[in-house]
């Protein structure tokens, strides 16, 4: 069946790439949950999985390094009505773009937020990334990584993320599910996924993530304290969702203008003599 | 020659000078004076020294006087920081019994202190003085009265009547001072329908008037007033404000809210924007529109943040990687911060670039009178296109503009990107090909913008021989200065657009014998870009960066040096 | 008795504000620890609290808002024999320089990092800051803060900072000994104090910080989890120490130069002859 | 005229081309040939179409030429991409059983394919091909042998062994076709022990001369090759070496490195460097040295990463709000590479300012050999102070240099502010007195620096009646250009300072008849800041922008059109 999502053409990741996973649960993700495309942006920073809205049938926004937050939410600011869904890379999202991590998650846009997590820098060639292993060894890290990964899903669950998962490229079905759930919440949604960088991730394989993942069972997510706890596994790694907080207004609906209505601004207008009474 | 009296408060930060400014602006403005009035204050919030200059007069008052013709200090500090300005004639309002003021001549001692106690709190002062004031400039305590009341209605009646009874008290003092004090300004009852307005203020219903509807900020004095009113009018207004974590997340916000069909304000100052250098030059490359407001502090680093200075022209000219166009808009007086801040978010929205709207410290907190703002004139215009379905964001056109759809309005995808593009907004390689023609495109677009620059203002005969050039704050100092100086050689051919230049711009430069730039700089930054952009070389050149603006009276010196 | 940190003249705070009592505090941690004034070097950023290097005698380095972090960890790998604190405001450390504070814990280089937390923006007159509570109304937040507080102690534990603490001005014997602690402590260690402003924070006064806290009492800081929910306490919030990792080797020790030998740089100088060989 | 030859390798990313390039240029080095090398490639790690050009010669060859004599594409998208590049005697190696090349003139079909698979794997081909051309160069093919002992060594002696076998194979079909292709380039054993070294090499290798022992980056093309190089050497040497989690992080963890003695070196490139510009400002006004290189590529935004442009002259000049003074030096070879980075540091450390070394893709990526680097003239200059007590970090001096201390070296507290500061680095706002003072310090050390800018160098007669400009990476290839057009009255003005510009500049100028400015951007930034500082307008201009290097041939046409 066709998928009016897909986009043919040439894709400029490398063969075996990770990328290439999660793209088609993505693709099957958006198609499955019906999504109108005329109302569906993505938005991405730089990276090679920041390349991914490219090679997708969609509004795309993409723009710095780093920087793909805040375009987001000001997309939402603009145009509430817009289902808006965020993708980029570890270094992206949690190295160059820590703080709109941080603050995001405070405003609690409705946003979807897809991070592949290769545990690399992949588009400079293999430098350690904020969720690289310790030891890993590269041309940087030249006597291997020794700063304490980042936990994403632990930092997110200390911010208070209304909906934090992991999802894996070797488990598309259960990772398809975490982004499709995501997108219908109305929050700000985190879904960390592993996938594996061939050319300069030797150690975090397609196999190696396999073997080091397991599915959660029997947990209540809207325990917050035992969500941590549970992010704080490692070797093996959780896969599913962690933290759910399903009590918090999202951020566009704070807003003044939209709590008296929900037009997006390009239809509205502002008439401004009565201000200027106010300055006599 | 105008008749006007400047009135100077000076004292701690929280003393209250900034409510007896307000107290006296509102009632000198309600009686039908023509109002003027400047702070300069520090970087704290309780002690050190402020001050704030009130000047009245018969006719408008645009710039800052250093004179001043009665003084109200509200401490020994105060007396000493401010005394170069302190003259012969200049009368000193203080309570002996508080400020151990030496120099008594020309004093004038009023008991502030035990009359407040009498009233019932020290907090009084303020309206005592005021008080003072109606009386001495002949107004009708009944207009202060109602100030009063509507001041502290909040507070309870009994806050309301102790404070009548203080200006009262206030008012009858000044009543004895009236024949030492002569004070001879005609009042204009339509003053009192003018409206009064700061920079700051002007720059907010500007944008609000160009149809801005977004505004995003990073508290940063001096820009955070703009960003404040803003704030205030989202309550009743349709804006979207908020407060980002840092400057990138503001500017990459509003490019994300411009993106999607926002009209979003960015308003910033020095160091707070060179954290944007990066995602300006995201603006320029997407060709996303964004307006932002540049009020200027002296630099470098944190440097005076509380303090005037014309020192960031080089970093709008230049910020961002990389080539792309940009506007650069720097308003002289208030109905020109109005118009140019409405201006830029059509011409951003038109020309897909960023647009700045330059002030500063001196510009923002400086309030005057004046009879409207042309709200009428001012258009918003859109040119945001629904899309179709073979829609490409970046179409290779003739003068280079792409017309812009936004996503959800018609049947096109709108796909924008930071790497260089195809016409579809896809990342390209193709070096000689669409990569090529897409960097002409942003030139050719460059090349329109030029041709719809805004003139150059001359003010005075067409036959000048000397020629003063500025822009920005210094605008209406430099009027004020023209109007005592008198000489009708010297014209003043002013820039409310300083990038890119008017192509008049050599012509008028030639004419001249002698060219004068003023600048509120260390280096004359606007001289070196029109040196760089006509060839022109402005060797005379007037600079102060002492963290002040110029004075009325110092330029009047300092252009008289240079004739 | 003689304190030769503290520094006669005036201070630009205003009467009454916090401030006074964290340095108070500070002074006499630094001075009971009697450290070396010729070693000990201050780093702060901007607002009210980054004032506070100002007015003592020590060496300082005093940077921009937010960036007081990684200038501090470039002052450790100059010299590491150098005991470095960083002083500022909750604004500067968790808004503007979230992402140092983020990947300095990772880092986890030998400084102390307090923190003067009023839970507003003193300098710029009263805006909301990350730590401000929900409901606040302030000049730009007209309709109150609706944005999640950050809560930097779950944040910090959650990237594992090596010791993470609460104090209150309103608890000076308590913050005095966190702080001293702190400084003995070998890697990041963050205290947060509580301190009111009295200009701009109406809500959060001197007196509703004592009237919110607890002293901790019976808690095993090494317990992460434990730690974690201990931090996730609020109204009363418990003051004391919440985690401590005495694991983690410091970010300098980590650098290849100074496993071979601790000298600080200005005394090393490198012989390039053998690179040059090897380029032929 | 020089005899040379130029191969030219291209296939996807991960095809191997640049192992390829390091053995053949290895190779034609210890064979005693003057080699140049430079590669182009798109931001994609497989596929596209990359390529590289080395050409040999018997003089030292040190730009781009376009021509290729013996092409080797390794797919058709590479000869599809490089068609321009191709003429009538250019020989195509390919394995026709591979790729399916029409115009079967000139092709010379290897069965690389086959030979490999004989050998073990597909892998071989590369070193087939590296032994083809050890036969066609008339080298020794024990050298070559030694290249893959020492090459593959840690693989195990299996690997090794194929890949000698592979080399054979290949030398033995080159030995075939020397007479078809006769190459006739002198062979001169000296080569052997020249340096072979490309931009980045000479960059990082110049900072270790220069006293460098910290490098703090953000990775980033095509500045990545600096940070890795130091990275490697912290192995053995003594630099601190920390990838920090952004660029704003970078610039600050550099400034605390320097205040606290360290001599830092920051690599980015133009995204990256706007980030640093508040930081840059913090070391204007804290004046903290700091020696920021930043390799250029075309913006704005992402622009084109891999590539390679002039684009960020105007981002260093002025970046940074307020007025502080800075120092940007441009490299144009690898000598000055090495000794500008130097320098550097002793210029940052002396005056306590930013030092900017400026490179672009090009000139990181391009190697050749050269005899040696004046190792012995570099001299590392320290110029911080032992502090006494009353040390004050800013004093007011007559140059405007104010001795620099450091915690704990000597008995003095060093205080360091981003606000306008005292003698003593504490805050003040006495206006007219020390703030200014302190203004007026920097400006005088911006007048002193002035005076010591390293002069243009001249290259050609001094009776020039066409004066070339040229600055940075494009020195080179513009001295390849004169090489050939060999017209007497043609010199050329290279500027190793960029800013501030030697007193000289306009004298330079203004002697030729006709001056040409030469750069890779659009719209002649040199050109722009030669005019903003000396007034003389360059009207000829020669730009290129589609994000490659100029060729020789290219340029050698342009310039030739123009005079
Ligand atoms: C300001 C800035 N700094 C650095 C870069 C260079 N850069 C591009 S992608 C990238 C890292 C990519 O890593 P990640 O986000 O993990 O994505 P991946 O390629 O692994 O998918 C970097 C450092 C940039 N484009 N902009
Ligand atoms: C880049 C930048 N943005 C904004 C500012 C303005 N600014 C100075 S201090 C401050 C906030 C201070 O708040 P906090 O850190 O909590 O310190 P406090 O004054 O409350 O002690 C801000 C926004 C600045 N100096 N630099
Ligand atoms: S470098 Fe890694 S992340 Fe990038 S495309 Fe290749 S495999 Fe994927
Ligand atoms: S504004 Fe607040 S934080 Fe700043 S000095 Fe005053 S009380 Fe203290
Ligand atoms: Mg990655
Ligand atoms: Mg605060």
């Amino acid at each position: 069946m066709e998928n009016i999502f897909e986009r043919q053409g040439e894709i400029a990741w490398c063969p075996g790439c990770g990328n290439f996973g999660l793209r088609k649960i993505v693709l099957s993700a958006i198609k499955e949950l019906n999504l109108d495309q005329k109302n569906l942006v993505f938005v991405s920073g730089i990276g090679q999985a920041a390349k991914a809205p490219q090679y997708m049938n969609v509004h795309y926004f993409n723009g710095l390094h780093g920087r793909a937050l805040p375009a987001a939410t000001g997309i939402k600011i603009a145009n509430p009505e817009l289902t808006v869904i965020v993708e980029s890379g570890d270094g992206d999202m949690y190295g160059e773009g820590g703080n709109h991590f941080l603050h995001s998650i405070r405003r609690n846009p409705d946003i979807t937020v897809i991070v592949h997590n290769n545990m690399v820098y992949g588009l400079t060639k293999g430098q350690a990334s904020p969720t690289s292993q310790k030891g890993m060894v590269t041309p940087i890290q030249v006597e291997g990584v020794f700063e304490t990964p980042v936990n994403p899903l632990a930092l997110a669950i200390s911010l208070d993320a209304s909906y934090v998962a992991r999802g894996s490229v070797g488990e598309p079905e259960l990772t398809k599910e975490l982004i499709k759930n995501a997108i219908l919440h109305k929050g700000f949604a985190l879904i960390d996924v592993f996938q594996a960088c061939v050319s300069f991730n030797k150690i975090n394989t397609h196999k190696w993530f396999k073997e080091n993942t397991y599915k959660i069972e029997n947990h209540n997510p809207e325990d917050k304290v035992k969500a941590f706890e549970l992010a704080l596994k490692e070797y093996p790694f959780p896969l599913g969702l962690f933290y759910l907080n399903r009590n918090k207004i999202v951020f566009e609906d704070n807003l003044p203008l939209y709590r008296r209505n929900k037009e997006s601004l390009y239809k509205r207008k502002n008439e401004i003599k009565e201000i200027l009474k106010s300055k006599k | 020659m105008s008749n006007k009296l400047s009135i100077v408060l000076a004292g701690e930060a929280g003393q209250g000078i900034q409510s007896v400014e307000s107290l006296l602006v509102n009632l000198f403005k309600k009686s039908g004076y023509h109002i003027f009035a400047t702070k300069e204050y520090m970087s704290r919030i309780r002690g050190g020294v402020n001050s704030t200059t009130i000047i009245i007069s018969d006719e408008p008052i645009i710039g800052w006087y250093e004179k001043i013709d009665i003084f109200v200090p509200f401490s020994l500090e105060a007396i000493q920081r401010l005394k170069s300005r302190i003259n012969n004639d200049t009368k000193v309002i203080i309570d002996k019994s508080q400020i151990n003021y030496e120099n008594s001549e020309n004093v004038i001692d009023i008991p502030l202190q035990k009359i407040s106690e009498e009233i019932g709190s020290p907090l009084f002062s303020n309206t005592i003085i005021a008080g003072f004031f109606a009386a001495l400039l002949d107004t009708d305590i009944e207009i202060l009265k109602s100030i009063l009341i509507d001041l502290f209605i909040k507070k309870g009646q009994d806050i309301v009547d102790k404070n009548i009874i203080a200006a009262m008290r206030g008012f009858e003092i000044g009543n004895n001072y009236r024949n030492l004090i002569k004070i001879n300004i005609k009042k204009d009852e339509k003053i009192q329908e003018h409206l009064l307005l700061n920079g700051a203020d002007a720059i907010s219903i500007g944008a609000l008037a160009g149809g801005c509807n977004a505004c995003f900020a990073y508290p940063m004095t001096p820009s955070t007033s703009v960003f404040t009113n803003m704030a205030t009018y989202s309550k009743k207004y349709d804006i979207a404000v908020e407060q980002v974590e840092d400057e990138i997340g503001v500017i990459n916000m509003a490019l994300g809210c411009w993106y999607a069909g926002g009209r979003a304000l960015v308003s910033t100052s020095g160091g707070g924007f060179a954290l944007m250098t990066e995602g300006l030059s995201l603006s320029g490359m997407t060709e996303t529109p964004v307006v932002i407001h540049l009020a200027q502090r002296p630099g470098p680093a944190t440097g005076l943040p509380t303090r005037t200075e014309q020192g960031d022209l080089n970093l709008a000219l230049y910020a961002g990687h990389g080539t792309f166009p940009r506007i650069i808009l720097a308003p002289g007086n208030l109905k020109q911060a109005f118009e140019l801040t409405a201006l830029a978010f059509n011409l951003a929205d038109k020309y897909q670039v960023p647009v700045f709207i330059m002030s500063d410290q001196y510009f923002i907190d400086t309030y005057y009178n004046i009879a409207e703002l042309p709200v009428n004139d001012v258009k918003v215009e859109y040119y945001i296109i629904k899309t179709t379905k073979d829609y490409k964001r970046y179409k290779i056109t003739d003068d280079g503009i792409s017309p812009r759809g936004i996503p959800a309005y018609g049947d096109g995808l709108v796909a924008v990107d930071s790497d260089e593009h195809d016409e579809d907004g896809r990342i390209t390689e193709d070096l000689d090909g669409i990569s090529l023609q897409m960097k002409n495109k942003r030139l050719r677009k460059f090349e329109k913008i030029k041709e719809s620059c805004i003139e150059p203002v001359l003010y005075g005969d067409e036959d000048y021989r000397i020629l003063l050039v500025g822009w920005g704050s210094t605008h209406n100092i430099i009027l004020e200065a023209l109007k005592e100086i008198k000489n009708r050689e010297i014209a003043f051919l002013f820039f409310p657009q300083v990038f890119p230049l008017h192509s008049k711009t050599a012509k008028y430069l030639n004419k001249a014998q002698k060219v004068i730039i003023i600048e509120n700089n260390a280096t004359g930054q606007f001289a070196d870009l029109i040196k760089s952009q006509t060839g022109f070389e402005i060797k005379e050149k007037i600079l102060k960066y002492n963290g002040l603006q110029f004075s009325v009276e110092e330029l009047i010196n300092k252009i008289q040096e240079k004739i």
